[in-house]
């Protein structure tokens, strides 16, 4: 059987860090195509705002289209559980990335662990201050689970350090703008603050321009998440320390070949971890 | 009309057969011929050019998807007729939502008398919204503004964000179940449409609403109860909020908090394509509906035929342009011939 | 020599011919009367005449060249619209001088002051009540009337000048005052078209008097010679007699109280009480600025009063609550037609069906067969003149736009009516027709008030007259007993005016 | 409604010497009046409540972050004293960031003429939407909410989403310098308010903007330009708009693509607090831009407060609430008592 095999990624929304991911997924469907003699397509849908009503619609219209897999990042396993059961009544298979698959559902999660990427950065800004002294953290969205899981295991992380204290924190609503606007109050406030960390791609960079713009560089210790290159030019610039970065070009690829696997019927891992990097000045000058 | 005898009302007086140009135009002068010509060429190109458009199962998804913003159309389409706007339909949505499975879930009610409570405090902020702004006679723009605020604001500190799990699976149904080969959202939304219109056409109230939307101090004037049923229209634009939420929770199975907040421009835009005015007294819930119908298929094709992600946004919006300017156009060559 | 020239005008609208081969010539220094009954086409004339409605076909010359082609002709035309057309929020001089480039003021930027002073000029001449700086919307509808006459008046350079019923919402001084305008403007050559409903008015002005019927022209007459009488003929195709009295029978007066007020206090009048009796037809005169439809509308609960009660049938009425009021039985018709009466966007069918939603509901849905029926009833006897009752009343003539809310407003039988100014722009035959009407119900025992500033209104139909001088009661005079120069000394605030009650 | 507060005329017919009492009534009859006492009392309270709030620092990000959202004010104000509202002045502001960021990076243009570039584009869109509602005549509202996603869209496809970086650094001191010890932003935005201010209240242009407010019809019947003009009002809108996108580009030192997400519903708000009504023909630059620094000092204020993220959008849209009502009520009880 040589016929053309296509499948769908839906990422949670119209975003950089998606767009990576698509990179390496695009990356493993040409390899995967000029290695078997078979074109493989992985078609790229994302909705336009992180909402699971809205995904669930774009996951929805895919199936309608009939793909021979889909690849999903979720935004809520339980919230898309009903959606991805129609995928499942018209047969075709799931693989998701970056999230959680529902439970009871044998489907393979390729990505890297949210709690881990947060505690990463948090022990490393506790580390940077030695371990003690006030922080902030700025929540990103706070009804998008992943940035609560991030901000969940950052708040335990300082809760073990008990010269530690968490004084403020802030919501971004993923808007750069906002995030600065919050983090130059919340440095004005507590000016004593030490350093921070954020739950979203947004936040770490608003906070960087608030240390920037308040005269703190070096004063007060920042470290983000994600690789995106305005977080990438702010450490660059020192203004930031460091980032956690997940791998999402990884991800994406590991997605297509799993998904691939699984449209051929074969067996798939439960899990695909493809791990998380520490962004420094020095690496990135590598 | 002949000129030669202008005798007044003689279209009372003496009926005659019109003929098929007059009822052409008739049916032109409609306020409904734009949005069923935009919507009748939209279902047609869509047949056209994509297989995947015209199957049981991707009507299916039309039409339930549509059900909930076509619910909130239904409320704010009401208020815009009256010559309000409420731009915390959404917000209303989705703590209703969350209030819904907070009571199923955290609290242990009865899944049908949560359900009950959910619309009544859908109702509630609604009805405060009302009071407020004809109480303290408050622009209901930013009122609703600041008030969308407080909403989504209660719904966070209900939630800290996170969704509730576990919604009994009795509701279900609600959500996610099919009746008479529909979607069941579809179905309420239509019960809800044939009630609302009903009302606004053939009660005194529904007249009540239309001449308040078209001369405020006239109805007032006229021993009409306008704060009264000012304050009854934002309530039903809270209700069918609610229910579009709670209608929403059942379907996903968990209540997110973020339910709700595509459901203000949207609407809005909805119901002007569908011939409401902003300024009031003009359109029906039925061309509001209409309008959100052309919406849910654009947003559909544009998955199908596989737009990128980046162009979806240009193509809706262009495609939203093209359709009132189309109706804009078409109403007024009709005008221009009759 | 002749300044305007039209031949031929036709102009159709859906459903109906509002103008059919209308010829009209106007020359300097005439007053030309445009005379025919409600939706006859005067309003569609005058639009067609300074360039506001296209013609479907005809010819329109000013200054000998084709002013259709070359639309800048038109500013030799200054026009006052019939229904008021200003800008609430801007101040009376930026009112008047719109466009600022036309006027002079504001070349690059708004010569505010030389605005206020000329402005001043123009208010003393019309007799405006209002500073140059005050915002329109604090000002009375009588003087925002003299206002756009005003604002037409400063056009530059106008040959023509157009006024449509502009004494609709003016009392006899200001009406004279304007008359005065009117004639040093015929003295300086200006062509005049002047429409009114009022005959006195017809006959003090006009030079020559064209008369429409049904969007036809019936002739051009010269004044001279013509009479009321053929005048009224003329317009309507029947005669009606002019000296009709329309008090109620003294037979239904029964003495018994229906409405009483005592010491209503609000913004613009004070310490106001009054009684109406059964089978009175009660008239409010006053000047402008009196404050008799403010105290109709504290009366009614549309305006907030500071003290004092209303008594309707022995309940009183709950303050704030126009709609308790209705309840009541108390129905107010608005002299401002554009912002209380109609809605502008529905049919003629439903701006009347809405008030008697009551009557045409069967088991609380609105019956359509009943509600045609009661429609068509309305339109019939009050002669609504449209093409279709589902028309929307925005598009009737100004005069059939009345007579419907009128028609409204009685089909409720209410108990209590307070006219304020309705026969304004009603033509002559329809007018008779209300006062008969009025005649009637206050027989039939419904209390009636009427304000009006058309003292022969008041003379023709009410029983007994209130004065009202500058927010308080003046004088209360039987019609029986009173001549017209107590009533007018009284109305102007004269000290001596003896009170006979 | 004015017809709502019939103050006797007679003052203009014989003026007298006014007493301290009925100057006092002038002044609180001022439609500035609610807003500046509300604003003075925000104030007072923020500085009795933190101490954080009145120093020179704080007072300067209030003035930096303000001046974005005020700019967009500014335009928005005057469409709205126009009659008309523009729901995609933020994706417009979002597009010609980005845009100015292509101009000076990718296509290496000078920074100076990537700024007249990028401002002439934010006009260009606002004209596009000014040629499309008046020739059209399309409802503002929808044209521009289907406009937002097309400039919205342009923005995502010019971008993928990725903010650029490397914005040459000589203009920087756009976003981020300071002058007589101001907020470069902030100066630019006391600059335009004037000159704004000026020609709304002191050029026939401005006087026109309030007439097409207060009645469209009469002044299309005067002859006024009506149709240019309201061309010109959308084209400011854009103009400012752009001119806040740029300036936050050169503040950030990236062009982000979510640049003006939220500068689209916080200037209506402001504009309304401020005295603007959403009818037109009211307000003016000035209060609407007093109404920005509201919004802008309760957003500061919560976070210095320390309330918990999950009650700050309660918080601001309770004080917004909090705000209208005041003035409502202010205007309500000086009303009664004038
Ligand atoms: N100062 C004002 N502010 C707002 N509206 C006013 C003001 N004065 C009058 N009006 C409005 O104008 C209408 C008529 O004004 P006018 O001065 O004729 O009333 P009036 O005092 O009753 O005079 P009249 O006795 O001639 O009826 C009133 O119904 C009122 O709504
Ligand atoms: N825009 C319009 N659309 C439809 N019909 C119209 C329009 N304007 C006027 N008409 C119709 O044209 C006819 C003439 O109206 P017009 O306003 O000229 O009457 P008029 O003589 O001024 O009456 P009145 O004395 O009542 O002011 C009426 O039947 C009216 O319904
Ligand atoms: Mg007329
Ligand atoms: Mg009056």
């Amino acid at each position: 059987d040589n016929a053309p095999m296509r499948f769908v990624m839906i990422p949670k929304a119209v975003h950089p860090w998606f767009d990576k991911a698509n990179n390496g997924a695009q990356a493993a469907a040409a390899l995967l195509s000029k290695s078997t003699g078979r074109t493989i397509t992985v078609e790229y849908r994302a909705p336009q705002t992180a909402d699971v009503s809205t995904q669930n619609d774009i996951i929805e219209r895919a199936i309608a289209t009939h793909p021979d897999g889909l690849i999903l990042d979720l935004l809520d396993e339980k919230g898309n559980r009903s959606t991805m059961q129609e995928a499942v009544d018209e047969k075709i298979p799931m693989t998701v990335f970056d999230s959680l698959p529902p439970e009871g559902m044998d489907i393979t999660a390729v990505g890297a662990d949210f709690c881990e990427q947060g505690t990463l950065a948090a022990e490393r800004l506790a580390r940077l201050i030695n371990h003690k002294g006030e922080v902030a953290v700025m929540m990103g969205v706070p009804t998008a689970p992943n940035h609560a899981l991030r901000a969940r295991c950052e708040l335990k992380v300082f809760a073990k350090y008990p010269d530690i204290k968490v004084v403020a924190t802030g919501i971004d609503n993923d808007s750069i703008e906002t995030a600065q606007k919050q983090a130059s109050a919340i440095m004005q406030a507590h000016p004593n603050l030490e350093g921070w960390v954020a739950c979203d791609a947004a936040g770490p960079v608003g906070i960087g321009q608030a240390i920037r713009e308040s005269d703190k560089i070096g004063k007060v210790q920042e470290v983000g998440l994600d690789n995106l290159n305005d977080m990438l030019q702010l450490i660059k610039d020192g203004v930031v320390d460091s980032s956690a970065s997940s791998r999402p070009e990884m991800q994406g690829y590991w997605a297509v070949i799993a998904a691939w696997q699984k449209a051929l019927g074969q067996q798939t891992p439960k899990n695909i971890d493809t791990g998380i990097d520490i962004i420094t000045k020095s690496t990135l000058s590598k | 009309m002949s000129h030669e005898t202008p005798a007044p009302h003689d279209g009372a007086a003496r009926p005659h057969q019109p003929d098929i140009m007059t009822r052409f135009k008739a049916v032109a002068s409609n306020p409904l011929f734009g949005v069923v010509i935009a919507l009748a060429v939209i279902f047609i190109l869509s047949c056209t050019l994509s297989s995947n458009f015209l199957t049981a199962f991707n009507m299916k998804i039309i039409a339930r998807s549509l059900a909930f913003v076509g619910l909130v159309t239904i409320g704010q389409a009401i208020l815009m007729i009256l010559g309000e706007l409420d731009l915390s339909v959404g917000a209303i949505g989705g703590l209703a939502g969350v209030a819904g499975g907070i009571f199923m879930v955290q609290a242990g009610l009865d899944p049908w008398l949560s359900l009950v409570l959910c619309l009544a405090l859908g109702t509630g902020c609604g009805l405060l919204n009302g009071l407020l702004i004809t109480k303290l006679k408050l622009h209901s723009l930013v009122l609703t503004i600041g008030m969308a605020g407080v909403y989504g604001g209660a719904n966070l500190v209900l939630t800290k964000g996170v969704a509730i799990t576990g919604i009994p699976s009795n509701i279900s149904f609600l959500g996610r179940g099919m009746l008479f080969g529909l979607p069941v959202p579809f179905v309420i939304l239509l019960l809800c449409l044939v009630i609302v219109s009903f009302v606004m056409i053939r009660t005194p109230l529904g007249r009540y609403v239309y001449a308040i939307g078209s001369n405020n101090a006239a109805a007032r004037m006229l021993g009409i109860r306008v704060d009264a049923i000012r304050i009854c229209a934002f309530s039903a634009a809270g209700f069918f909020s609610a229910l579009a939420g709670i209608l929403m929770v059942a379907r996903l199975g968990t209540a997110q908090p973020s339910i709700g907040d595509t459901w203000v421009l949207a609407p809005i835009a909805a119901a002007v394509i569908g011939g409401v005015a902003t300024t009031g007294g003009l359109g029906s819930p039925f061309g509001a509906v209409l309008g959100a119908v052309i919406i849910g298929i654009i947003e559909n094709v544009i998955v199908l035929f596989g737009i990128s992600p980046y162009w979806q946004s240009i193509v809706s919006g262009g495609i939203v342009v093209a359709a009132i300017s189309f109706d804009s156009l078409a109403r007024r060559y009709f005008n221009r011939e009759a | 020599m002749v300044l305007l020239k039209a031949s031929g005008i036709r102009k159709t609208y859906p459903g109906v011919v509002a103008l059919d081969h209308i010829d009209l010539t106007l020359e300097p220094g005439k007053v030309h009367i445009l005379a025919g009954e409600n939706g006859a086409g005067k309003s569609t004339l005058i639009k067609t005449l300074s360039g506001l409605v296209k013609p479907d076909t005809g010819t329109l010359v000013i200054d000998d060249a084709d002013a259709l082609r070359d639309q800048k002709l038109f500013v030799r035309v200054s026009y006052v619209p019939q229904e008021l057309n200003l800008f609430p929020y801007l101040t009376v001089a930026e009112n008047m001088f719109m466009p600022f480039a036309r006027s002079g003021f504001g070349r690059f930027t708004v010569s505010e002051k030389a605005m206020e002073v000329e402005a001043a000029k123009f208010i003393a001449r019309f007799g405006i009540h209002a500073r140059p700086d005050q915002k329109v919307a604090e000002i009375s509808v009588p003087d925002q009337q003299l206002l756009q006459i005003a604002r037409a008046a400063t056009q530059e350079n106008f040959g023509v000048m157009i006024l449509d019923e502009p004494t609709s919402s003016l009392t006899a001084k200001e009406t004279e005052r304007l008359f005065r305008i009117v004639n040093d403007l015929r003295e300086q050559g200006v062509a005049i078209v002047f429409v009114s409903h009022k005959m006195e008015e017809i006959f003090a002005l006009g030079d020559t008097v064209t008369v429409l019927r049904n969007g036809r022209s019936v002739g051009t007459f010269p004044m001279d010679g013509m009479t009321e009488g053929e005048l009224i003929r003329l317009m309507s195709g029947s005669t009606v007699k002019l000296d009709e009295q329309f008090q109620p029978a003294s037979s239904a007066r029964t003495g018994e109280t229906i409405l009483s007020v005592e010491n209503l206090t609000g913004p613009g009048f004070e310490d106001i009480s009054f009684d109406l009796k059964r089978g009175e037809i009660l008239g409010f005169a006053g000047l402008v600025g009196a404050g008799r439809s403010e105290i109709m509308q504290a009366m009614f609960g549309f305006r907030k009063i500071q003290s004092g009660r209303v008594i309707l049938d022995g309940k009183p009425i709950a303050p704030n609550r126009p709609d308790r009021a209705v309840q009541a039985g108390m129905v107010y018709l608005s002299e401002e037609r554009k912002h209380h009466g109609i809605f502008p966007m529905l049919s003629l069918r439903e701006n009347i069906s809405l008030a008697v939603t009551g009557n045409i509901t069967k088991a609380g849905l609105i019956s359509r067969y009943r509600e045609n029926a009661l429609v068509k009833e309305i339109i019939e006897q009050f002669d609504v003149r449209t093409s279709s009752s589902a028309k929307k009343i925005m598009f009737l003539s100004g005069g059939n736009q009345q007579k419907a809310i009128i028609g409204r407003a009685m089909a409720r039988r209410p108990r209590l009516l307070i006219f304020d100014e309705p026969t304004k722009g009603i033509d002559i035959g329809t007018k008779f027709q209300i006062y008969r009407i009025m005649q009637r119900l206050a027989e039939e025992g419904v209390g009636i008030i009427l304000v009006s500033s058309e003292m022969s209104e008041l003379q023709r139909c009410a029983t007994r007259i209130v004065t009202l001088y500058s927010g308080r009661i003046n004088g209360s005079f039987e019609h029986e007993t009173t001549e017209i120069s107590t009533l007018v000394a009284s109305i102007i605030g004269s000290p001596e005016t003896s009170h006979v009650a």
